[in-house]
This record gives C-alpha cells, structure tokens and sequence, in this order.
C-alpha cells in the first residue's frame, strides 16, 4: 500500500478553496440581487434626470400601467412553470373586455352591473382555461399551437361581436370602482393586483396543487410516477393564468369604459418576457412570483423613464431591446462569477 | 513504467461545498485503477474533473507526463481519454447507432456515412455480446440499454485512457461479465483504466490497484490483491458489518395477487405476495420484470388479468389509483421518473405525498414540517450531504437513489413494489436499503423487489420468481433460491 | 345576392347622388406623378346612374384589415355602391398592415380570377407597384383606395392623403392663433398614414405659435395608448393638447378625467372614429377630419364602374378625395359643428356586418 | 382469491397482442401519413367547391405565396431543433429589406445590383444569425429573451434609416430576376426556396454539424460529453435561421419593389406554426424538413382556399384557429391509437 499523495500542504489548499468559497456565495448573493438592483438602479438613474420620475403622480403611473401587465405575468409564469405557453392571454383580454362591456352595457347602470361584470369576467377567464387546458392536457396538442389557436377563435369571435367597432356603454359603475376609483389614494386596480399578487403567492408556494406545478413542470414523468395528477394540474394551470388574464381585461376595461377586440395583443410578449426577465425557465419548474413583479416593474420603470426624458420612439425601440438582453445578460454573468 | 495519467493535489469546490480536495494518484498504462468509496465521496467528481467536465478548482492533471488543462470534454476526448458517466447521456430523439458514435460520426466527403455508420455500431454491441436494433430509437429503450449505449460509444475509436463511472450499476450479471472481460483485455492492450464501482466482487476480480476516497480526501491506495474488509472499512471508516438483512418470519395473508396479467412485454403473469414477505423478481436485460412492476404500479396499461391489494379488487388501474389502492412503486430511472432535478432534495421526497402524509395545515403546506420530515427520512439512509434544501440535481447519483428510497418511507402503502432499488448505492447504504426493505416487510407489508443483481436477490427474498420473455418462468423459494437456480430459468 | 351580412334593410336605388368633392388632374405640372399628390380643385362628384351600367363587372377590392370602423366603413361605402349598380364585388383583406406580400398576392389572385377591375387599398406606400403594374399590364383597370401607393399613371384614385388630414387639423389650431404646446401620438411607427399625417400637421403648423412639444409612436391597441398617454402627460405637466390616431383620443379621456386635466387638455385627432365623434357631440374632445371612408368606397367603385363603361367623368388619370371635413365639438367652442354632422358618408351604420361578396343579378 | 375476469387462453393472448402491434405499427405509419393527408383533403375540397383552385395560375400563386414563410420556417425548423427559439426573424426580414434597398437603390440598375442585393442580404443574415447565436451560446441568455430583444433592436434601426417611410428605387435588375423571373413557367423565388430546400434538407440529414443539431436540442449536455461543439452548433443553428429569413427577405424586397421596415411581423409566429405543425418539437431535437413543407403548404393552401371561396375575414381568424388545433390534434390521436 502506497499513499501517492505529493500535492501542496493541505492548509494551503483549504485556504484556497475557502476563499474561492466565500467570493462565490458573495456572488450568488448578488446574483438574487441583481434583478432588484438594476430596477433600483434605473429608477435612481432617471431620478436624477429627471426629477418629475419621483412625482407620487407619476409613481401611481407607473403602479397602474404595470397593473394589467402584472396580472398576465403572473398567469403566464403559471403556465411557464408548468413548461407549457399561453399566446392566448392578449385574446383573452380582448375577449373578455368585448363581453363584459356587451353584457354591462345590457345591464345598465347599477350595482348589479358591478358584480355580472366581475362574475362573467370570471367565467370567461375560467372557459377559455378550461378550454386551453384540457386541449393540451387531455388531447396532449402543444400548448403553443393550442393557445395559438385560441388566440385566432377569440379573435375572430370577438370581431364577429364587435363587427370590427368597440363596444360602448359601459356603465359608470363598473368604471368608477374598478377603473377610477382608489382606497386612500391609492387605485383600486392596484389594490386588486396586489391581493392577486399574495394570492398566487400563496398559491404557488404553500398550497399543494401549486408546489405540485414545480414537479410537473420540472419533470413530469416523475410527477405521475408520484401519483400527482398531472393532468389537472395542467389545466388549473391554464385556468389560472385565463382567470388572470380575464380579470386584467376586466379592470381594463373599466378603465377605458369600451370593449375592444384588438386591445391586448402587446400583453403576449411582454408577459413572457416579464416572467423570464424574473427568472421563470421557458423549459418549466422554475419561476418565482415576487421575481416577476420585479420583471414587471423593470418594463415598466423603463418605459415610463424614457418617455419622460422625450427619447425618440425609434430609438427607445432599441434601447429596450439592448437592455432586454442585457438585464438577463449580467445576471448569467454573475453566474459564471 | 512512467504514469500515463497523474493527479497532483487535486481538489474541486462547490460553492461553499469541498467535494474533492487535494486527491493525488496516478494511473500506468495497462493498469486497471478502481477507485472506491461511499456515496457522495467524490468519485465522479475526479472523472469529471478528468474528462474535461468540471473545471478543478485547484491542482494539476498530467497526462503523459505533460500537464494539460481540459476546458471542454473535445480536449480530453482528442488526448484519447474516454469516459462513460455514471448518469445517461442519451440524445432521445435519435437513434442507437446515431447515439453510439455520437461525436465521431464517420463521413464520406464530408458527409454522413450511414451504412459504416451502423455497421460501426453494430460491431461494437456485438462485441458487448449485445443484441440491438440499431436503427431503434435510443429515447425507447430501457435504462440499462441505454447504459450499453453509453458503454458502446466509449469504446468506438482509439482509447489511451477509458474512465468508467458505475458502468454496471443497471447491468445483468452476463452483461457484466463481458464488460469486464473487454475492460481486461483492453488494459492487456495497454490502455489505461479508470474504474468505478460500487460492487466489490468486481473490483476485487480485475483491479490492480484500488484507491479509495472518503468525503473528497484521498485515503488510501492499494495494490491488488485486497481484501474486501480491508476496502469496506477504509471506505466507511469502520469494519464492514452485516451487509444483507433478512429476518425469515411469519407471513400473512396475500396482500397482492396477481393473476393472468398481461400488456405490453407481460404475458399472462401470475403472482401473489404475502404481508411480511420480501418476494425478488430476477430475469435478464429485457425480460420484462420492470413492464411486469410498472404494469402493477399502474403506469402502463393491462390488456387482460386481476389484481387484487389486500384481497380487494382496486379501483381505477392507474398509478394513483394503485398508490390509492396501496401499493408504491420506486422507479429504476431516478433521473427521468423519481426526482424533479432542479428543486430542493425534499420536495423530491414529499412528492405526492403531501396531503396524505399530514403535511398541511388548513390546506396549506407546513414547509417546515415538511422540511423536518424529509431530514429525518433521509437520515435514516444516511444522505450525504445531510442538507435536503439543496437541488436534487446536486447529489451524488446514490445519494438520489436514497430520496427515492425515503419517499416511499413517507407513505403508508401495504405492497411496496421496487425496481432496482439499490442502483449506484455504496455498501453501507446498501445495507441501510435492505434494512428498511426488512423492516418494511416486518412491519406487515408486503415488498416486491425486481433486480438485475442476484447476490442481492438471494440474500434479501423469501421467493424468487424468475421472468423471462415477459412470462413467469418459475417461483423458488427458501434454500431453493441459488444463483444456479435462477439463472437456469432465465432462458 | 351577399355573403357575410345585411347591408341594408331598404331597397336601393340607382339614381345618381352628387357629392363635394376635390380633384387632382395627375398630368399636370405641380402634380407628383407618383401617388399623385399635388394642388386640388374644389368640384362636384357626379356618380353613374345604374341604368347607364351595360355588364355584370367583376370588381375586386384588396384592403388591409376589418378590424376598425375606418376599413369597415370603407367596405360598407364599395358594398353599398356595388349593389346600387348591380355589379359583382368581392372583398378581401389582408388582415393587418404587416402582411405586405399577403396583399401583393391577393392582388394577384384578384388578376387570376379574371377582374375587371381591382380597387387597392395599399398596406404601404411603395409595395404594391409591381403587382399592380402586372394587373394594368394584364388589361385590368385599377383603382388606388383610401392609402395611396407610389405607382404613376393609375387611371383612377379615390383617396384622403394623410399628409392632408394631419394638415387639418394642423391648419385648425394655427389658425387659432394661440400658443399651444402639444404632443402627437401618430400611430404605429413606419405606418404609412400614421407618419403621413404627422408630416402633415408639421407642415401646416410651421411658423404658428403651435409647437410640438413631444412625439410617441405606438401601436392603436388601446393599452398601448393609455400607457403612452399617461407617460406623455407625465412628462409633459404644461401641455395643452394631445394629437393623434382616434384610439389616443378615446383613451385619453379617461386618463384626463382621471387626472383632472380635461379643463387644460385638448383632444385632437388625425381621424375620427363614431367613439370619437360621440366624445365630441359629449365635449369632452375637441377635433378632428372625418376622411368619409364610407364616401371614399363608394366613389372609388362608382369610378371603378366608370372607368370601365368609359364613361369619362375628367381625362384620367385623375385623383379624386371627398372634402375631409373637420368635426369639431363643444369643447372648442365657435367651430362647434358635430350636431350637423351627417356620418353616412364617413361610417358604416352601428351595427352594420362587413360584406365580402356582393353578386350582381344582371 | 377471485378472478375478476378469467383471462383468455395463452394463445389468445399472443395473438392479441401480435393483432395490437400491427394496429399501432399501422397507426404509426397512418399517423406519419395524417399531415400530407390532411393537405390532400383540403385540396380535394377545396378543388370540388371552387373548380379555379386547381388553375395552374392559382397553383403557381399558392407556391409564390409560400416561399417566404417556407424559408423561414425552414430557418426556424433548425433553430428549434436545437431547443431554441427565433423571434427575430420578422425583423431579420424587414432589416434585410431596408438594408437591401437602400443598397441596391444605391448602386442604380444593373448587373451589379443583382450581385450586391444578394451578398448584402446574406451578410445582413450571417450577422444577425452570429450576434443571436454568440448571445444565446457564449453568454447563455436564453433564446427568447436573446431574440425577442434583437427584434427590437433591428426594427428601431431599420425605423431609423427609413425615418418611417418605406424606401423605394430598388433596380429591376432585382425585381426582374428575383421578384417576377421565372424559369421554364417557374417563378425564380419558388426555385430558389426548392433549392435550399433540399440543401437543408442535406445539411440537417447528412452532414455531421446539422446531424449533430439534434443531439444538441435533445440533450446538450450528452451532445457536450461526446465532444460535440455545443456552442458552435448552436451559433450555427442561428446563422442558418437568420440567412434563410434574409433571402426571404431578399426575394420579398424585389417582389414588393421597396424595402419596408414593417414587413415581416406575421411570420414569426406563423414560421414557428409551420415548424410544429410539421412535427418539430419547441423542447428540441425533432424535426423533419419535409414535414414543416407540408405544414407551410397546409397554411398556404387553408388561407388560398379560404379566399377563394369568399369566406369573410372573421370566419377566417376562428377556422384557422380552430384548423392549427385540429391539425395537430388529429395526429395525437392517431398517436394514441
Ligand atoms: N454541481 C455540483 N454542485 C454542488 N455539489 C455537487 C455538484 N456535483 C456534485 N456535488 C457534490 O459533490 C459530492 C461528490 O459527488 P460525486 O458525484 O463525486 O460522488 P460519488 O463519489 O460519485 O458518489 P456516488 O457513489 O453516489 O456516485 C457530493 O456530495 C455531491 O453532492
Ligand atoms: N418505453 C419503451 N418503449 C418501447 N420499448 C420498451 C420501453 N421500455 C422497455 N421496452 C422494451 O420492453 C422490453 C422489456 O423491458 P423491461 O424494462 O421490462 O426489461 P427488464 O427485464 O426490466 O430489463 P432491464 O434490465 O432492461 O430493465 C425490453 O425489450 C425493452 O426494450
Ligand atoms: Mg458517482
Ligand atoms: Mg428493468
């Protein structure tokens, strides 16, 4: 028996090694960091350029434009989680705002036009869910030539009622609680996003139909073998996130007091690129909720700062997508660190 | 002779995790090296740091005497270093032939050369003594084909130095045995051989040096030949104790009974198994014993036959309702059906378990109960680390096969049905595994466990039934159950 | 006999109507060829009496989408006229302003299913050229709709250059007399009728006390423009109007209200919708040109027909547009014309179903 | 212990089972068979419902149409196979357009044009396949995010040199050759997209780089251990892509005669509609080149048939919906089967 061992002293290596040790755990630190830093960052940024960033006026902006954003954010970080894609969440929107405004409008003024609102708000949401859902979980079609698809139907539905003109009407009930109206200052529909926020919070990470969403999304053969049902966990998936969808065209239009068919359609990428800015894998079982947000917040500080310092539309354009890639870019950087 | 291969003062951090550190040795030419030692020890570690995989974080690698740094597996692999992995590197989609010279596809005129192509592959299954359709796709097949793939591809072109990490961990005995013949004649050739392997009988059978290594630190070289006690105990750090664990008893009633089960791969299968009785399937690679377990378990469908679980006809016949009905079964894949690779460790073992297993409070997960349990699972199969938050993906390949183990710890199930359940788990952990599989059959349940290993097979069943072709071929029981026995069966 | 909907309840009649309109004689000097745009005259245009049509034509018309009351309109205006004389008339559209070869090949299909004649409403300036040169070459008689696009000596051309409808609008508040600082949100970027009428409204404000103060381009998706309305009032806390495409002017209402700011901004747009219209007849926005798109498709089949029967109106080629006429609401006070304004030649009636094939019962 | 049902004799068994695997060795080959049947079908009834459908003029037309999306989807089909993603191929067309027609406008009639359009607009393609592809394989930003960001930066730039409007003076040495040439009846595009249809259908099948593609988009990391150059093959698969969308957008500029910085949004989504419809997955390593021909003819001959037959816009957007979802479905079936 003969120990080969000829290397430097071990006490040099250990140091080594744990100063190697320290600078990564610094630098995966930072990493988690770095999303809130460079939203932090930017927000300073143009601050300093630009005073009127920090009016409270200007910070419910940015609060209520990010609203309708948030919400199909998180819905589609639902569905990313799962590996699956929803393109239907702009359809979704503008569905949805077609038919609540239709409806309201039938309805007239009144409390009642207040809670159909929500309600059928919620039921198109729900269907159009179901309806994703159980094409890609049950017929096993991919979810992005299924939500594709839906996209297409909604449309051509939504035109088919609207015959290519909004929808008029809607009732100053609906408009002036869930459009204008505020709690202590601060908008109703910001309130309800926040609520939202918790919910799929909670969702995602204590209930176990949520949690169960990581497994079938990360592997899902390992996640049937485990006798989770996969199947149902898909479709809440996309019920979950048209719900959300539903309910951002709903506060929509409250907001904007019509129904259109051709509102929504920016939300598509966006929303994807809100979810993955905050870490969501497209591949599933990654993503995590108050990432997102901070996604969300990112798109949104970007654009309101620029519009306020007067960049050029052309040129914003390629700001935003140099800075799209760089906000993802310095994170795989620190990474590698 | 000078060394073809040396390690100097090697060592390789994971974050704040050591899992080499400073490990020295040094491979001759025509030399078989094996390289031992617990699960997460770092064996595979040191290959991957060798074959191009892992950067080291410190120390120095010779090859032929000249140093070399290896940023990328193509260096290693242009030195004539190469490797088959502990876990599958299979692309799904293409073929066995496509898989096996994958890297080195042979062209003409700058394109592919198909029929060489498959002939190149052909002749090298052949060589293994195996019989697979070239042309299949490689995703279809099962893990221990797969395996053969990976060791076939190894073996394609000129190799100086072949790493193999675990080679046999899913391989029948007769597989086995001709991998190790070409292992040998291989190193007779001049090729060096690094081997590693949690079966002692092969490491005693062809090594002629054995290291040893115990949490990253290099603890021991020997020179063949070795004794197994010697090699246990420099592994663990303690003499080796009682490996199989097997308490004869008392059995019940029948709590699974099996009759005239048929589907894809089973034909008219009939079993039963007993409360407190551990019954071991044995057959050869495509026998069909994991179709017979997984047709049980509910995760391929029956074409014709009953099962009944404690004497009761179960309900929906798929994995759930089976997991409902009682009976939990342990995938042989842990990578494609046990764990969600990139989640903390013990989601992996609460998977699916989480309302059943009082581990929610008003609907919402106790995550610290949920936690606690997972550690107290684990520990009982002695993980290491003991640290469950960290990525399944982390672990050793052993250590994985632990959470596996430990999930079914979680549920209350009256047929435990595993496949393969010790694949890549280290000596002492192995006897943790048939600990509990005893403990489990003690405690009134009963355990089916489908192996390619019949030394684990013998020392651990009440009865054996052999499956060959998909039928049942025979059932032995007590002193019946011989290796002679059994493999006089399988054909 | 139509596909696809009702185009009205009442029997129509072939008698001749006469409408306003200006003209633009292609040949002429200060005229640019291409696309035709130049100095109009004011005059009358005097449509075909369906008696006086001798042949079932086949009339194809190539549009970019149905999906807002403009292009509805304008289907509605090529239907109503299509069936007033009793001709054939199939609608096609290309389902957005992107899908440039998808309207270069409905051009085409146009070609091969044997039109007479082919009514073009370009998705862009230049791109439809070729194909239309192919068309005229092929014996079809082709008529330049409602966009414009480059190609020289087009027999005929029924069409509100945005340049002028900018212009409009531009030339209203010059005339006001009052400093006025504004932002304009013109539309899509690299949309032709979105920069069109940007250049027209900087052109007809030059040396007023009008200035343009910020300018953002963006998608007519209705979130877009609230998010850009909100930033530019943000950005911009001493505006006192906003000019732009009709979806800014029905969205920044709201944000308006919202913020109290109705009093102190103007709301101005480059065209109008029936929303806007309804917004003004509410006072609550101020302007904007009715291009009369349904007018727009109506003249352009009646030219169509026309040119076909050679029935010589003025020597072709020749450009004619219905008067942009400026609505204005009670909010800009004197102009106030909205109660009189008549929306028959600019929409099509609420509700109306776009058609896409009018078949002739010759 | 009772039997619930008393199994058939072995021999019955057998049988069975020999009858069940000659169903599903039928179903598989039906199943390969259901996209090019599927197009067939719609042909026939197309062709019985309106006899013009099958006049050449219309069948030329129905090919002329295809080219573009066909190149692009070919582009797109590699990419995907590699388990990325290109959204930037819309804007790929458009900036190779703009780039293109400035270019050659430049360079006046002539020869030389001809030449000029055709080396600039491969080289618009290298580079943008190179800039996506470093970004995606060296830095390890995901594709989505990678080429959603380059799509903005193009389409800000391509704004930019146009100022908005589109430019117009591209030679008919182009437009003549490119745009409206044709050889023996066949239109030169058409010719040119069979030609790098099989030259992809070459590389993917029989040259080791394309072969190795699908190792790469199956599993990278096994593509990586057999000494594989990921990154390479990545930065290929983008080089591909984005020379494939540039000579469509070369042949669109000399069909439309002008360079627009617009063209080019629908095909993004369509060309990645195509690519599944013809059986490539989005999570990588399948993908058959003849396949995503069918896929692109099936879209080319639904949206001709449509037109032909008068059927109104609305009804159009909920058919094809409803058509991709069908589509696909009915091979799932068949699968299943
Ligand atoms: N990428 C990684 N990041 C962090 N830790 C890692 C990583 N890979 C391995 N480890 C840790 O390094 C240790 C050594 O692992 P290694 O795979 O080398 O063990 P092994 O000796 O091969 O064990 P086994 O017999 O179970 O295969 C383990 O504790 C493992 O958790
Ligand atoms: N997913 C699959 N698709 C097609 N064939 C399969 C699949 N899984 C297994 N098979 C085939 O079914 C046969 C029986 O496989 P099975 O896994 O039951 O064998 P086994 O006796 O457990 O051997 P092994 O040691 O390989 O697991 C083999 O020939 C195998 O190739
Ligand atoms: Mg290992
Ligand atoms: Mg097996």
């Amino acid at each position: 028996m003969t120990a080969l061992s000829t290397g430097p002293d071990r006490q040099t290596v250990t140091q080594r090694i744990a100063v190697a040790v320290a600078r990564t755990r610094v630098a995966n630190r930072l990493m988690l960091l770095m999303l809130p830093l460079l939203v932090l960052a930017l927000g300073v940024a143009f601050a300093i350029l630009e005073p009127r960033f920090l009016e409270s006026g200007n910070i419910i902006n940015v609060a209520r434009q990010s609203v309708f954003l948030l919400l199909i954010a998180l819905g589609q970080m639902v569905v990313l989680i799962n590996a699956q894609l929803d393109l239907s969440v702009g359809a979704t929107v503008a569905f949805t705002s077609v038919i609540v405004a239709s409806a309201t409008a039938a309805i007239g003024e009144g409390p009642l036009a207040l809670v159909a609102g929500v309600g059928i708000a919620i039921a198109v949401g729900v269907a159009v869910g179901l309806f994703n859902g159980l094409i890609v979980a049950v017929w096993r079609v991919p979810s992005f030539m299924t939500t594709l698809g839906t996209t297409s139907i909604l449309t051509g539905v939504a035109l088919l009622i609207t015959k290519g003109a909004p929808i008029t009407g809607v009732p100053f009930s609906l408009m002036d609680v869930l459009g204008t109206g505020a709690v202590a200052g601060i908008p109703v529909p910001v309130i309800v996003a926040a609520l939202l926020l918790l919910l799929v919070t909670l969702f995602m990470t204590r209930v176990p139909a949520g949690r169960n969403m990581y497994a079938v999304g990360g592997n899902a053969e390992a996640a049937r073998v485990a006798g989770i049902n996969v199947k149902g966990t898909l479709i809440l998936a996309f019920v979950v996130c048209g719900t959300l969808s539903a309910i951002a065209g709903l506060l929509l239009t409250s907001r904007l007091g019509s129904g259109e068919a051709s509102v929504g359609g920016s939300y598509v990428m966006l929303s994807i690129a809100a979810a993955v800015l905050g870490g969501t894998s497209l591949f599933g079982g990654e993503g995590i909720v108050w990432r997102v947000l901070l996604g969300v917040l990112f798109l949104g500080v970007l654009s309101n700062g620029m519009n306020l310092l007067h960049v050029a539309s052309y040129i914003q354009e390629i700001v935003i997508g140099a800075v799209l890639i760089l906000a993802v870019g310095v994170e795989r950087l620190r990474e590698k660190a | 002779m000078s060394a073809l291969l040396e390690l100097r003062g090697l060592s390789k951090a994971f974050g704040p995790f050591i899992a080499l550190s400073d490990v020295s040795l040094k491979v001759l030419a025509g030399q078989v090296h094996a390289v031992m030692g617990e699960n997460g020890a770092g064996k595979s570690t040191l290959i991957k740091a060798l074959s191009g995989l892992h950067a080291p974080s410190s120390g120095e690698i010779l090859f032929d005497g000249r140093p070399v740094r290896f940023d990328s597996p193509t260096q290693a692999t242009d030195l004539g270093i190469r490797t088959v992995f502990q876990e599958l590197h299979i692309a799904p989609h293409m073929s066995v032939a496509e898989n096996i010279t994958l890297g080195s596809t042979p062209t003409v005129a700058g394109l592919i050369d198909r029929r060489r192509m498959r002939d190149e592959a052909r002749a090298v299954l052949s060589r293994l003594g195996v019989d697979l359709d070239v042309d299949a796709r490689a995703g279809r097949l099962s893990r221990s084909e797969q395996q053969l793939i990976e060791i076939a591809r190894s073996l394609i072109g000129e190799a100086r130095l072949l790493i193999l990490d675990e080679p046999t961990a899913s391989l029948g005995e007769s597989e086995s045995r001709r991998l190790l013949d070409i292992v040998r004649r291989l190193a007779g050739e001049g090729v060096g051989v690094i081997y590693v392997s949690h079966r002692m009988h092969e490491v005693l059978d062809i090594a002629d040096v054995v290291t040893v290594l115990r949490d990253g630190v290099h603890v021991a070289t020997h020179t063949a030949p070795v004794g197994a006690d010697a090699l246990v105990e420099a592994m663990i750090g303690r003499p080796a104790g009682q490996l199989y664990a097997h308490t004869p008893g008392a059995t019940g009633p029948a709590v699974l009974e099996v009759a005239n089960l048929s589907a894809v791969g089973v034909h008219d299968a009939s079993l039963v198994v007993h409360a407190g009785e551990v019954v071991g399937i044995a057959g050869l690679i495509g026998s069909g014993k994991s179709e017979l377990a997984r047709t049980l378990a509910g995760l391929q469908p029956a074409r014709s036959g009953t099962v009944l679980i404690g004497g009761k006809p179960c309900g929906a016949r798929t994995i759930s309702g089976m997991l409902k009905a009682g009976l939990m079964y342990y995938p042989s894949d842990r990578r494609r059906e046990g764990l969600v690779l990139r989640r903390p460790l013990y989601e992996s073992v609460t998977l699916g378990a989480l309302g059943s297993a009082g581990l929610t409070r008003f609907g919402l997960i106790d995550r610290r109960a949920e936690r606690r349990r997972a550690e107290e699972l684990t520990e009982r199969l002695a993980l290491r680390p003991a640290d469950v938050t960290r990525h399944a993906l982390l672990y050793s390949g052993g250590n994985q096969q632990k959470a596996l183990i430990a999930r079914g710890l979680l549920r209350q199930a009256v047929v435990h049905v595993f496949d393969e359940p010790t694949v890549g788990i280290d000596v002492g952990a192995k006897a943790d595994v048939y600990a509990q599989i005893d403990s489990t059959a003690r405690g009134g349940a009963g355990v089916v466990v489908v192996s390619s290993d019949l030394t684990e097979l013998i020392g651990i069943s009440d009865r054996v039934y052999v499956v060959a072709e998909g039928r049942i071929r025979g059932e032995l029981r007590g002193d019946e159950i011989t290796e002679q026995a059994i493999a006089e069966r399988f054909f | 006999s139509q596909e696809g909907g009702t185009a009205s309840e009442e029997p129509i009649s072939g008698d001749s109507w006469t409408v306003p309109a200006l003209v633009t004689d292609c040949s002429s000097d200060d005229v640019d060829p291409a696309g035709c745009t130049g100095p109009s005259e004011a005059t009358e245009y005097t449509s075909l009496d369906a008696e006086n049509v001798t042949a079932p034509w086949r009339l194809c018309a190539v549009i970019p989408h149905l999906k807002d009351s403009t292009w509805v309109g304008v289907d509605y205006g090529l239907v109503l006229q299509a069936q007033r004389l009793d001709v054939n008339l199939s609608v096609v559209d290309a389902g957005g302003y992107e899908n440039l070869s998808k309207q270069v090949s409905q051009i085409e299909d146009c070609v091969s299913s044997d039109a007479d004649a082919i009514l073009v409403s370009a998705v862009s300036y230049d791109s439809v050229n070729q194909a239309v040169q192919r068309a005229m070459d092929a014996g079809i008689t082709v008529v330049d709709v409602g966009n414009g696009f480059s190609l020289p000596d087009v027999p005929g051309r029924v069409l509100q250059d945005y340049v002028d409808m900018g212009g409009v609008i531009g030339t209203h508040l010059a005339e006001s007399a009052e400093p006025l600082k504004v932002a304009v949100l013109p539309g899509p970027a690299g949309a032709g009728w979105a920069e069109r009428s940007l250049l027209g409204f900087q052109e007809a404000i030059e040396g007023s006390d009008v200035e343009i103060v910020d300018v953002k381009y963006g998608d007519t998706g209705k979130e877009v423009q609230l998010g850009l309305i909100e930033d530019v009032l943000s950005a911009n806390p001493d505006i006192d109007a906003l000019v732009g495409n009709a979806v800014m002017v029905e969205s920044a209402v709201a944000v308006l209200a919202e913020q109290g700011r109705t009093e102190q901004v103007a709301l101005y747009g480059t065209y109008v919708t029936p929303e806007t219209v309804k917004l003004m007849s509410a006072g609550r926005a101020n302007c904007g040109p009715s291009e009369q798109s349904s007018l727009i498709g109506q003249m352009s089949v009646d030219l169509a027909v026309r040119l076909l029967e050679q029935e010589v109106l003025a020597e072709p080629p020749t450009r004619f547009s219905p008067e942009p006429l400026l609505i204005c609401g009670s909010a800009e006070g004197g102009s106030d014309n909205v109660e009189s304004f008549d929306a028959t030649g600019s929409f099509a009636p609420e509700g109306w179903q776009p058609v896409s094939v009018v078949e002739s019962t010759r």
